[in-house]
């Protein structure tokens, strides 16, 4: 439970009534929010620490560090911890605070619930992190742990398949919490085309969680009882199909895409034109392109799959409907390009990171226009490319909004000013790093370096060595960005209500720090 | 007003969580579904039972040839075909031979299932008779043959010359 | 902003860098073998062109922006929030080029699926952890054999120098005749790998109870490297695949071989 | 949310179009948002998306021909 410790030990600094039951029983969204951000950074330092891991041991060629075993477990722990573990609490953490401020509500809709979504977290978190521990170890086939390798794996599986049902037991309540927060909390006069874009891309992907997640729940049901009791959904000796797992588990699996990356437009969306001091080019637009991409999600998983041996005709319709999404992704990168033109720019931290985010998201795009086209796609389905891929689209995507957010919202949650200096180099250090870890990897899976390998033939030593020092400079670099946090916690300057002259939003309409209950009379919106 | 909004957001709810349960729903309802999808699409349709049309025509204009192929998973078997590849004309009924036999000194059971390549010869491949997915037990040492009685129908795409059936058979004993 | 003009100025030594490299083939796709491959590598070139274009145009205008429209440089913002007319035009155009994009894509997939007519049809299966060749039809008929990694133990735990062909060489090569139309039948034995040799464009997951086809013909003779590109569990990284491709008479020659010695090394496969 | 009037069936096919396209005006989607039902923006998304679906779907089936 060093999670939860950690989650306590960070949380004391509110000037409120203090004692561990105050946390363990809020109902409070801004406690709450705390909590949710503070698990997910501990989350994110163990997956760091697992990707520190992977990338020791492929410094050099050989096997050095990790037993093969040892490693794909590292490799699926990885992937699962971050994308459930980190990512999504650190967005739903941001709409514990922000949702009920920018919408002008006292809190969350139901607010016991909210509690327990949270509390469910650790103890998933508890779940995977000790299943490294159980006899056989932890779950070995991937974080997509596809059957019939997943069917074999030991205790670890099991472990990790509850894990899952408890994390998604907990999306789909928040969730429902903040679609009801935001359909039926709202101040008088802030109408739905009134709502910031955050608020927006929240609204949509929550949509989308109480969509795809119970299908998760149900896929990884199905692999339980496949595992145990004799089932055969995934068996092909029973008559099964082990491709439908692909199938059903992309179902939700693309989507999930999109719930990690939405809200992270919908940050940018709020911090480009702050810092622009322009209002939001074609706010309409971007709802709708949102809401479009969410709808089109569900009809192209998949491209996830070319190399199953499907027929022409599906690859050639999973092709034509994927490169199809690409286009309103596209549109949002000219309506933030057109944001800032003709603005009147200033460049602080959240601002840097919100272009970080752009312009390494364009890149993870390009790329995933590559991995669209289907000859091209079979070439680099499995490689270090898609690995290059996903990481540009979820690391310099969602982490970096992550972090613009953290920034730009942090003097409104404790009521102090980061550190601007500090913060420049997280950015610049971070942006460095990034690059040098994951630029590299393109060119690994081009020349044919498969994903999920402990080893590697000796004319990939140089690229994986550069990816190497990458990777460890950027997880120090987050330890840099820890330092940053608790400075401007314990003795950043104070900050004013409204730290950013271009906000427009309502939660710089309240004191800095923002007051334990937000708006007790709903605020008016002209 | 404020109880008001309370009822508002239990009715919400309640809508919602209906809604998660049946996606759960939904992904159970994805397995008959796809199966039917493939079936219809003449992708996948293993479960299907046999199809008897005996009145196609038999197109000799051209031959085609079908490879047989045999594998075996985790069972101390010998499962051959007695033909390696025949070519026929499209239409014509033909009946091939497999051959198990139990290699080991014990009884064992196992079951077979059919694969097809390309994919679209799923769609014109009509089977008579068959032993997939019937049980199958040997005792020690025992040797078994069985026919697949089957057509291809003309309708089969010109440009498919050559196809293969393959039967894998997996142990039941992780099955019963 | 010292710190910054140093990030900068690093920044774009390491792109000429990245560009440098990437200029050579070492980290680019394998120089294609077939048509098809020549096709993929043809395309991700021209897609390449496309994004670097699409790339500089709208880095260009957003940094001219970043550059020009600050506040510390006295520019004061306007005002304008939407155009429809805009919109409209910077929808229409990327699907345009995605539909360029897309035409000899869906050529090379119908290409691909069309495994008719084959010379040499081979089974492929996959194992935990080696693969498993059989050839099924044409020259060479009823040959059959195993395919492991032959890297020592010792080069993996380092207490030997690597080899060249470190992780890629194998006991038992995959000979084909140059210029024949090759199929293989990938299916596999346990879990599902996946059958891969980028030289000639082809991977195909192996699904345990499936048999899926994939074709390849080979233009020239050589020997190409690929792996198994689908997680199988503990030895994944330790399933290479090599393809030998020599002259017709060459291959006839080693047929002939492998048939005389395989007599009995077919009963034993079959066991299996 | 005040439940004003119903939107005209053509006014939902537009707002669906337009929200696959990713544009619309603003004074346009003001007026969306308040005269369409959430069950009528649901059920046209459905219909939309599988409009969506069978037209790729017969594009596929044009090129494979």
């Amino acid at each position: 439970m060093a999670v939860v410790q950690d989650v306590h030990g960070h949380g004391h600094d509110d000037h409120h009534p203090t004692g561990i039951m105050r946390w363990v029983c809020t109902t409070n969204h801004k406690d709450i929010g705390t909590m949710y951000l503070w698990f997910s950074f501990a989350m994110f330092l163990v997956g760091g620490f697992l990707a520190m891991g992977i990338r020791a041991e492929l410094f050099m060629p050989g096997i050095q560090i990790l037993e093969p075993e040892l490693f794909n477990s590292f490799t699926t722990l990885h992937g699962l911890i971050m994308v459930f573990g980190a990512i999504m609490p650190a967005f739903v953490g941001l709409a514990n605070w922000q949702v009920p401020m920018m919408i002008g509500a006292p809190d969350m809709a139901f607010a016991r619930m909210n509690n327990w979504s949270f509390w469910i977290l650790p103890v998933a978190a508890t779940l995977l992190v000790s299943s490294f521990f159980v006899p056989g170890g932890a779950a070995a086939g991937g974080w997509t742990f596809y059957p019939p390798l997943s069917t074999q794996g030991g205790m670890g599986v099991d472990m990790m398949i509850f894990a899952v049902h408890l994390l998604g037991a907990s999306s789909i309540m928040g969730a429902i919490n903040i679609i009801t927060t935001i359909l039926n909390m709202r101040a008088p006069g802030m109408t739905l085309m009134k709502m910031p874009l955050f608020v927006w891309t929240w609204l949509i992907t929550a949509y989308l969680l109480v969509l795809v997640m119970p299908v998760l729940a149900g896929t990884v049901t199905m692999l339980l009882t496949d595992r145990n009791f004799g089932t055969s959904f995934f068996n092909a000796a029973g008559g099964g199909d082990p491709v439908l797992f692909q199938h059903i588990f992309w179902f939700f699996g693309h989507p999930e895409v999109y719930i990690m990356i939405l809200p992270a437009f919908g940050v940018v969306s709020e911090i480009i034109p702050t810092f622009s001091r322009k209002p939001l080019f074609g706010y309409s637009s971007m709802v709708y392109a949102t809401a479009s991409i969410a709808i089109l999600s569900c009809v192209v998983w998949a491209h996830h799959m070319f190399t199953v041996g499907m027929p022409s005709v599906g690859q050639l319709f999973f092709m034509y409907a994927t490169m199809l999404i690409a286009v309103p992704t596209g549109v949002k990168v000219f309506n933030w390009t057109a944001t800032m033109w003709r603005g009147s720019m200033t460049f602080e931290v959240p601002m840097l990171f919100s272009i970080g985010f752009i312009f390494l998201f364009v890149i993870g795009g390009f790329s995933g226009v590559i991995c669209a086209i289907v000859p091209i796609d079979i070439q680099v389905q499995e490689t270090y490319y898609v690995i290059a891929h996903f990481h540009y689209v979820l690391v310099s995507g969602a982490l970096f909004a992550i972090f613009g957010a953290v920034y730009y919202w942090l003097p409104k949650w404790c009521g102090r000013m980061y550190d601007e200096k500090l913060g420049k180099w997280h950015f610049w250090l971070s942006m460095f790093f990034f690059n040098l870890t994951f630029f590299v990897q393109h060119f690994l899976g081009l020349a044919g370096m498969p994903r999920r390998v402990p080893d590697y033939a000796l004319q990939f030593a140089d690229f994986n060595m550069v990816s190497s020092i990458g990777g460890f400079g950027f997880g120090l670099t987050q330890l840099f960005f820890l330092y940053i946090v608790i400075k401007c916690i314990r003795s950043g300057e104070k900050a004013a209500d409204k730290p950013w002259e271009g906000g427009t939003t309502l939660e710089w309409t309240l004191p800095s720090p923002a007051p334990y209950h937000s708006f007790e009379t709903p605020p008016t919106i002209k | 007003m404020m109880y008001n909004v309370a009822k508002i957001n239990i009715a919400m709810l309640r809508k919602l969580l209906i809604f998660s349960v049946i996606m759960f729903a939904f992904g159970y309802a994805l397995v008959p579904f796809y199966e039917k999808f493939c079936e219809v699409a003449g992708i996948n349709n293993l479960l299907k039972p046999d199809v008897a049309d005996k009145d196609v025509k038999v197109d000799t204009t051209r031959l085609v040839m079908i490879q047989l192929d045999s594998n075996v998973r985790g069972l101390p078997w010998q499962f051959k075909a007695l033909q390696s590849n025949i070519k026929i004309h499209p239409g014509e009924s033909i009946e091939v031979m497999y051959e198990i036999s139990n290699n080991s000194d014990q009884e064992t059971s196992g079951q077979a299932i059919p694969s097809y390549s390309p994919r679209v010869l799923e769609k014109y491949l009509k089977k008579f008779e068959c032993f997939c997915f019937t049980k199958q037990v040997l005792k020690p040492g025992e040797t078994r043959q069985m026919p697949v009685k089957f057509v291809i129908d003309p309708q089969i795409p010109a440009d498919i010359t050559t196809m293969t059936i393959s039967y894998t058979f997996f142990s039941l004993g992780a099955v019963n | 902003m010292s710190s910054k003009s140093v990030a900068t100025r690093v920044g774009a030594a390491l792109l000429t860098f990245y560009s440098s490299l990437a200029m050579s083939s070492k980290y680019n796709f394998p120089e294609p073998q077939s048509a098809i491959a020549q096709d993929v590598y043809d395309q991700h070139i021209f897609a390449m062109w496309i994004c670097l274009a699409i790339f500089i145009a709208v880095f260009g205008v957003m940094f001219y922006s970043i550059l020009k429209h600050r506040k510390s440089l006295g520019y004061k913002a306007a005002n304008f929030h939407h155009s429809t007319l805009v919109e409209i035009i910077w929808t229409a155009i990327p699907c345009a080029i995605l539909v360029v994009m897309a035409l000899p894509a869906t050529k090379t997939v119908l290409a691909m699926k069309d495994t008719s007519e084959p010379d040499i049809t081979i089974k492929v299966t996959g194992y935990q952890w080696m693969w498993g060749y059989d050839y099924l039809q044409g020259e060479g008929e009823g040959i059959s054999f195993y395919s492991k990694l032959s890297t020592p133990r010792a080069q993996i735990e380092n207490k030997e120098p690597k080899g060249e062909n470190y992780l890629l060489e194998v006991d038992n090569n995959l000979v084909v005749p140059v210029g024949k139309k090759v199929r293989v039948i990938v299916t596999a034995n346990d879990v599902i790998h996946a059958w891969w040799v980028p030289a000639f464009s082809v991977k195909q997951d192996a699904i345990p109870g499936f048999v899926r086809d994939a074709w390849f013909k080979a233009d020239r003779t050589g020997i190409f490297r690929g792996q198994c590109t689908e997680l199988c569990g503990k030895d994944h990284g330790f399933m290479p695949i090599v393809v030998e491709v020599v002259e017709p008479e060459k291959y006839a020659q080693w047929v002939a071989d492998k048939q005389k010695a395989s007599a009995s090394a077919m009963t034993t496969a079959a066991l299996n | 949310m005040q439940k004003s009037e119903k939107a005209s069936l053509w006014q939902v096919v537009k707002a669906v179009f337009w929200s696959f396209v990713g544009i619309r005006k603003k004074s346009d989607l003001e007026k969306d948002a308040e005269m369409i039902q959430p069950s009528q923006v649901v059920i046209g998304g459905l219909i939309g998306g599988l409009f969506f679906v069978v037209s790729i779907l017969l594009v596929v089936k044009w090129v494979t021909s």
